[in-house]
């Protein structure tokens, strides 16, 4: 007899459960009749819960809503950085039919086969922020990562005034990272080649993590003059190792993407500057793209039976200083993150 | 032989003390006042704070003969609860109290599972793990939570008696647990209880509440850890803690803690935390190739044990001539 | 030439030497005994034939022969089989995977022929008359049929050599006489049984020859006629143990300590209704699967009661969980001590002061060192323990007597009114056996209240003043220990089913 | 008794297996309501195609559990084997023999595991984690973080070969699981593991050589990692070392679902895994059809691990009353 009531007890709280959750999804096709004008894109992240990817999709759900509102948007992706199980998300959103997929890959070769079947399947696949080039992905929207390296070197040698010893503090094997440290080392190399850089660490992409290597760092070579950082973690870390070493006034940080932590240590001037590029924009065009390629005009498309869109667009990246954030329309810009979901 | 036993230093604390003075004094000799400075030594010390404060937890746990994966995943948890409880305003000491109070009450949930529910510690703390960081993504969608009060982030980068918080906390706390556990019927009791759970519960200790209390332990010393990290980085963020775990329990084992129960010592953890630490510090001013650095602790836990194994092997063999 | 000699043999664990210079013969078709305190070395002797351990001089010849044995396997090829004290069946798996386990019959690849398999483990049990199901899962049969399991298992492989360490402890009567029964067959066959047992009657009975063994040394080896009681025990302890039983009490008191009235707890036992007074000594005695063990496990609250009603002292009391018993004086000193007893890995004043952390504890929560010192300190020399300065030794490393007398300090240290033991002399020495009896005494003479449980009925009978006989889960009476035999006892125990038939 | 009787051992643990199957069905139905597109052709393959990696090391991991270890170095394994593997590919080694070496690697890994576990006496969960962590080192050092591509053709077009209309990993895998169903059952090796996970003593003295027992299961686990990394090779073109990141976790996970218990060895089953994998595969494909937040994903695998495992222990519980 308890064993019937256990079992019963279980389905029932599992099924009420997951009916819950069913309530809660956004439907894309659920309601019969009207399925015909409904529209599903999807966005495939590599590391679903990143701040920046918040951000792209905030911009791609913004163009969509400016389309109309048959057209629903969703965010996919492991939490955890691996490209295989990446690819497999696009395979399970390509069996959803989607009218479109963005993808940032997380490396370039690993989701070619995955890309190439949603297009088999008719589904128009856009790269963006991280490309698959080789994958046929109709268009890449995105930063350029080597000048985003470079565009930090230019500023730490600026500061620096064109000398001293630096730092890289890094996720190794995570490709547009590698890009960036590459274009920040190759750009000091060639213009400043007082700057030399000592010492690159692994973070593992966690604050705490980054502020014990940043620690050491700092301790071992007080010479040290700059830290970058190639992703959004790195520089509150190196901020807190400074600070615990009182260095903070002798050492230039300058940081990747922006969060609100990151503004907030821009605003108190713990960190001098953060190269950004623009996130929203990109989801945005990236959608706008997608819609383009899934609604064929007359103009005559490279890859049909898609729509005509460019191959590449790559945005530019740029500096951001505490100083700039003082104008409360950049401010703006970099405040009040888009809810997800 | 029977002096060497009062002196209450194990083979393993002994091994590791000489390790670390051997490193620490090569370090002062190569880097000289660089190595041996205050700000060094403090700054080693600060960044071991959490790791120190969970590899205490995960001793009591180990003793009792199980395991807790969910360390980290609480640590993020109850920092993002303690960081969105002060930004809505709430006073400084009713967050940091509901923050590490809900890290013990998750760490006593592990434990009911653990010893009412009889599963498997591994399984029951992965599954509290999975939650517990499903949940930090779902209250904050992977933003920071910034904007904290100076009260706040004063608990984490302030100092008492010029010694940082942090230290001063995780070193207080970490000396307290060790004294307990020596005498305080409670917590001696973890020891009868991982040694042999049964003879514990015919003996009349209370092993169900003994192993609820050395879960929640746990459990409060990652809600204490997440409290002074996230005031002292000034945010709170649903990655933190990603890993600790296995640093606690690495640590924990350097120290001579034994996974199938009954035996640890918390000189031994402190000091494999430290030599861990240390360890690290070495290999990023030598400039060591970071794609090694996540490895450190799992060779140095195979080394210290390794180490020991082969001196007691040399011991027997000598006994035996 | 004998069929298997142990020349010479010596063995050190460590600096602890164990087997010095120990020579036995062995012959073929004998049932030959080995006898000997705890520690003596016996185990290690066994364990050396059987290929576990390796010896550190001297040799094994077979036939002549010198052969080296460096596993199990090896000694089954050479055809020694081991039926060991401590069960070693699989619970998980089925009787017959048991029985066959690395041997079972294979088609190809490692594929089993479950057909044959099932067929001859069913014949094996056949062989020795056990009745069990080949395909019954070890775990839920009762510890006979697991030992009948271990001896089937033994056999099957064929062996010329059969060692059986204490197989005898866990059985009833009844498969007791089926034990011997093959055991003589076995030795008609030709076999060679090697017997080791604590039980003087059955050695006396069954055995060809007789070695007795004390501190690692062979004192002496009897045949047949020269195979008396009392020169066994001179050898075994090296003096005449006058009375190994204690005199009867000297002042039983008409207080009730705890009496019991109509408990039950379903599948266990049955409507069970008993009093103990202070002073006494009652020995409850049935066989394996009678429900005592159970029923102590109730009382003392490790398990719960569905009917009826425990009294302390006249007071209704139910106690939710051992702790509780404890707190009122209540002791239950395990059959099992390594499983439910110790903590072998502990020191022995960690486990003597187990079951009284309080006491020794400064505001009952601070642990006081020296007072735990002094505690345990007392019960070595109290009890006996040795080596006299074993506190901060692991009881790992102790001899199964002292480990057996160290769970007496625990108890002790707990400062019980009443206490419950559960088979006390299981897997102990003649001389621990005789100790722990007269400790017994002298307890209840103190005006403690003893509840023996046994299934020794020479031990029922010399030790207590009353006597409860159970059988499957029902009490079939309770005796007055005057002139009582042992044909009384089990008349009682079996008065209901012949009545029945 | 009969074949099917045995395989599906219907007296013992049936119950579980009742409960996830119901589980099981109550998900497709709901799913199926919910998404037209849950039960099209393309989804199911999607489905399995998504969780086959996992199933693969699954079956291994379900031995090292029963046999009462664990094995956390198979997350380090899968990236490792498949690097090798593309690096031997592209240094002109043949397929079959660099398929062999890299099997051969994973081996060599699974024996060394053992030994340390053995000689150090350490628990194999530290000995495990710490090795995945030292082959992490490996894995980036040897590629520098990048993915390795470039592969040559004749093995790309593996990655498209369909036999019967399925992938190779399929084949592979439905190969791997009827072996493991079958020789768990009926194979007096896999029989073995059962008997020492349940009392190693025991086992020991019946003359099994219990060492080489515990070095095999390693052997075995680390070289179905060695193959999901082979596949996933296969499978996308490349290799890198971000495969196989948590997949220790999520197979472990699967496992426990299943019914294996990790509280005493020697109880669990082969067939319990496979509906655990099932019932695993199917709840990652739920979520990401209905379009739920990933992060649920997290909250809702966690609790169904401890309601299944607290299922399957009230079961045992319930059970032991009975009797």
């Amino acid at each position: 007899m308890k064993r019937k009531i256990a079992l019963g007890l279980t389905l029932a709280v599992l099924a009420s459960g997951l009916a819950g959750c069913g309530n809660a999804a956004p439907q894309a096709s659920g309601t019969g009749g009207a399925a015909k004008s409904e529209e599903l894109y999807s966005m495939v992240v590599f590391t679903k819960g990143a701040e920046y990817f918040n951000w792209c999709y905030a911009g791609m759900k913004d163009a969509a809503a400016s389309i109309g509102d048959h057209i629903t948007v969703e965010l996919q992706g492991p939490a955890e950085w691996d490209a295989s199980l990446e690819a497999r998300t696009v395979e399970q959103v390509t069996a959803k039919n989607p009218t479109g997929i963005l993808v940032a890959s997380a490396d370039e070769t690993t989701l070619n086969a995955a890309i190439g079947k949603a297009l088999d399947a008719g589904i128009p696949v856009i790269g963006f922020d991280s490309d698959a080039a080789e994958s046929g992905r109709l268009s890449y929207v995105g930063t350029d990562n080597y000048d985003f390296g470079a565009t930090a070197a230019k500023s730490m040698a600026e500061m620096l005034g064109g000398e001293g010893e630096v730092a890289i503090c890094m996720v190794p094997g995570a490709i547009a990272q590698e890009e960036r440290a590459e274009g920040f080392k190759n750009w000091l190399e060639e213009n400043a080649p007082d700057i030399k850089v000592v010492s690159e660490l692994n973070d593992e992409g966690d604050v705490a993590k980054s502020e014990t290597v940043c620690t050491a760092l700092l301790q071992s070579n007080p010479n040290i003059k700059g830290i970058f950082s190639t992703h959004g973690y790195g520089a509150p870390g190196a901020a807190a190792a400074a600070r615990t070493l009182n260095m903070l006034e002798n050492v230039v940080i300058i940081g990747s993407d922006y969060s609100s932590a990151v503004i907030e240590l821009l605003q108190s001037g713990d960190i001098e500057g953060t190269v950004v590029d623009d996130p929203y924009l990109i989801g945005y065009e990236a959608f706008m793209l997608a819609y383009a390629a899934a609604h064929p005009t007359e103009v005559p498309s490279a890859n049909p039976p898609f729509g005509h869109v460019p191959p590449v667009i790559y945005g530019g990246s740029q500096l951001l200083t505490g100083e700039m954030l003082e104008d409360e329309a950049v401010l703006a810009k970099y405040q009040n993150p888009p809810a997800v979901n | 032989m029977k002096r060497g036993r009062k002196l209450t230093i194990g083979n393993r604390e002994g091994t590791l003390l000489i390790t670390i003075l051997v490193i620490f004094v090569l370090m002062c000799l190569i880097k000289g006042r660089l190595f041996y400075a205050r700000s060094n030594i403090e700054a080693i010390f600060s960044n071991l704070a959490y790791d120190l404060l969970l590899a205490c937890g995960m001793t009591f746990v180990i003793i009792l003969g199980g395991v807790d994966l969910s360390v980290g995943a609480v640590l993020a948890l109850t920092g993002i609860i303690c960081t969105l409880l002060i930004q809505q305003g709430v006073a400084t000491i009713v967050a940091v109290l509901a923050g590490v109070l809900f890290g013990a009450a998750i760490g006593m949930l592990n434990g009911i599972l653990v010893a009412k529910a009889n599963v498997a510690p591994f399984v029951a703390t992965l599954g509290t793990q999975s939650i517990c960081r499903g949940i930090c993504y779902v209250l904050t969608s992977g933003y920071f939570v910034a904007g904290l009060s100076e009260e706040y982030t004063a608990i984490g980068r302030g100092t008492f008696l010029g010694i940082p918080n942090r230290i001063f906390i995780s070193i207080l706390i970490m000396l307290i647990l060790a004294v307990l556990s020596r005498s305080f019927r409670p917590l001696k009791n973890m020891f009868y209880v991982g040694g042999n759970t049964k003879a514990a519960f015919i003996s009349g200790i209370p092993s169900g509440l003994t192993t609820v209390l050395g879960y929640g332990i746990s459990g409060l010393m990652a809600g204490i850890a997440a409290v002074l990290m996230t005031s002292s980085l000034g945010m709170g963020h649903a990655s933190y803690g990603i890993s600790f775990e296995m640093k606690a329990i690495s640590a924990a084992v350097i120290g001579g803690a034994n996974m199938h129960g009954g035996s640890g010592s918390f000189l031994g953890t402190a000091l494999g935390v430290i030599l861990v630490a240390l360890v690290n510090n070495v290999f990023i001013m030598f400039n060591g190739s970071p794609n090694w650095s996540s490895a450190i602790s799992g060779v140095m836990l195979l080394l210290a044990v390794g180490f020991d194994v082969v001196r007691n092997r040399v011991k027997s063999d000598r006994g035996h001539r | 030439m004998s069929y298997l000699k142990i020349d010479h043999i010596t063995k050190s664990f460590g600096n602890n030497k164990v087997l010095t210079d120990i020579s036995i013969d062995f012959e073929k078709g004998e049932i030959h005994s080995l006898i000997g305190e705890n520690g003596a070395g016996k185990s290690t002797l066994m364990k050396i034939i059987g290929g576990i351990y390796q010896a550190d001089s001297g040799q094994i010849l077979m036939e002549g022969k010198p052969v080296r044995m460096h596993d199990p396997i090896e000694a089954y090829g050479c055809g020694i089989g081991i039926v060991h004290q401590e069960l070693s069946i699989a619970g998980n798996m089925t009787a017959a995977q048991n029985v066959f386990v690395n041997h079972e019959p294979v088609k190809w690849l490692g594929f089993i022929d479950w057909k044959k398999l099932y067929a001859d483990a069913a014949a094996e049990f056949d062989k020795i008359g056990a009745n069990i199901d080949p395909r019954a899962i070890a775990g839920t049969l009762s510890v006979g049929m697991q030992q009948m399991i271990e001896i089937s298992k033994v056999l099957s492989k064929d062996v010329n050599v059969l060692i059986l360490d204490e197989p005898t402890s866990a059985l009833s009567d009844n498969e007791i006489e089926n034990l011997f029964r093959i055991l003589l067959e076995l030795k008609k066959m030709g076999k060679l049984i090697i017997f080791i047992s604590h039980k003087l009657n059955e050695i006396t009975r069954i055995s060809d020859k007789v070695s007795v063994l004390r501190d690692g040394t062979c004192t002496g080896t009897l045949d047949r006629e020269h195979m008396e009681v009392q020169t066994i025990i001179r050898m075994m302890v090296g003096r005449n143990i006058d009375s190994l039983y204690p005199p009867k009490a000297k002042c039983r008191s008409n207080k009730k300590a705890l009496s019991a009235e109509h408990i039950s707890r379903t599948g266990k036992f049955s409507d069970l209704s008993f009093d103990i007074c202070y002073g006494e000594i009652v020995g409850m005695f049935g066989l394996v699967g009678a429900g005592r063990t159970e029923c102590a496990f109730s009382v003392f609250g490790a398990d719960k009661i569905d009917e009826g009603q425990i009294y302390l002292e006249g007071k209704p009391v139910s106690f939710k969980n051992p702790a509780q018993a404890i707190k009122e004086g209540v002791c239950y000193l395990s059959e099992d001590r390594k499983a439910i007893g110790l903590f072998v890995d502990m020191t022995v004043k960690e486990n003597t002061v187990a079951a009284c952390l309080k006491s020794v504890c400064r505001h009952g929560q601070f642990l006081d060192e020296n007072k735990a010192k002094e505690k345990t300190e007392g019960y070595i020399r109290e009890l006996d323990i040795h080596p006299d300065h074993c506190l901060d030794y692991k009881v790992r490393n102790l001899s199964g007597g002292n480990q057996q007398k160290v769970l007496f300090a625990k108890w002790l240290a707990a400062d019980p009114r009443i206490l419950i033991v559960d088979e006390p002399t299981r897997g102990v020495d003649v001389g621990a056996k005789a100790m722990i009896h007269h400790i017994l005494r002298k307890l209840a003479d103190a005006g403690m209240a003893v509840w023996m449980i046994s299934s020794e009925l020479p031990e029922i009978l010399g030790v207590s003043d009353k006597v409860i006989v159970m059988h499957e889960g029902r009490c079939k009476g309770i005796l007055e220990n005057e002139d009582l035999t042992e044909e009384d006892v089990m008349k009682t125990a079996f008065r209901e089913e012949a009545e029945h038939e | 008794m009969n074949k099917r009787e045995r395989i599906f051992s219907v007296k013992q643990i049936n119950f579980h297996y009742l409960v996830l199957l119901l589980l099981i069905l109550i998900v497709t139905v709901v799913m199926a309501v919910r998404s037209p597109y849950f039960l099209t052709g393309s989804n199911l393959q999607v489905l399995i195609d998504t969780f086959i990696m996992e199933a693969i090391m699954a079956l291994g991991m379900t031995m090292v559990i029963i046999s009462g270890g664990i094995d956390l170095t198979i997350a380090g394994i899968l990236p490792f084997s498949s690097i090798v593997l593309a690096l031997l590919l592209m240094n002109k080694v043949p397929f079959a023999a660099a398929v062999l070496l890299v099997l051969l690697a994973a081996a060599v890994i699974g024996t060394i595991t053992n030994t340390l576990r053995r000689s150090l006496h350490l628990h194999p969960m530290v000995v495990t984690m710490a090795i995945a962590a030292v082959l992490k080192g490996v894995d980036l050092t040897i590629t520098g973080g990048s993915a390795i591509s470039g592969l040559p053709d004749s093995f790309v077009r593996l990655g498209s070969v369909r036999i019967l209309g399925m992938p190779v990993s399929w084949i592979v895998y439905i190969i791997l699981a009827i072996i493991f169903l079958y020789f768990s059952k009926n194979n007096r090796w896999f029989l073995q593991v059962f008997f020492v996970g349940g009392n190693e003593d025991a086992a020991r003295l019946s003359g099994i050589k219990v060492e080489a027992l515990y070095r095999n299961v390693y052997i075995i686990s680390a070289s179905l990692a060695a193959v999901a990394g082979i596949l996933t090779a296969i499978t996308y073109s490349s290799a890198s070392y971000s495969y196989g990141t948590n997949a220790d976790l999520r197979v472990i996970t699967t496992v426990a679902i299943g019914g294996t218990s990790l509280t005493h060895g020697g109880s669990g089953s082969v067939a319990g895994t496979l509906l655990g994998t099932l019932f695993m595969a199917i709840i990652y494909n739920a979520f990401v059809m209905s379009g739920i937040s990933t992060y649920y994903q997290d909250v809702v695998t966690g609790a169904f691990l401890i309601l299944a495992v607290l299922l399957s222990e009230g079961i045992k519980v319930l059970k032991e009353r009975k009797s």
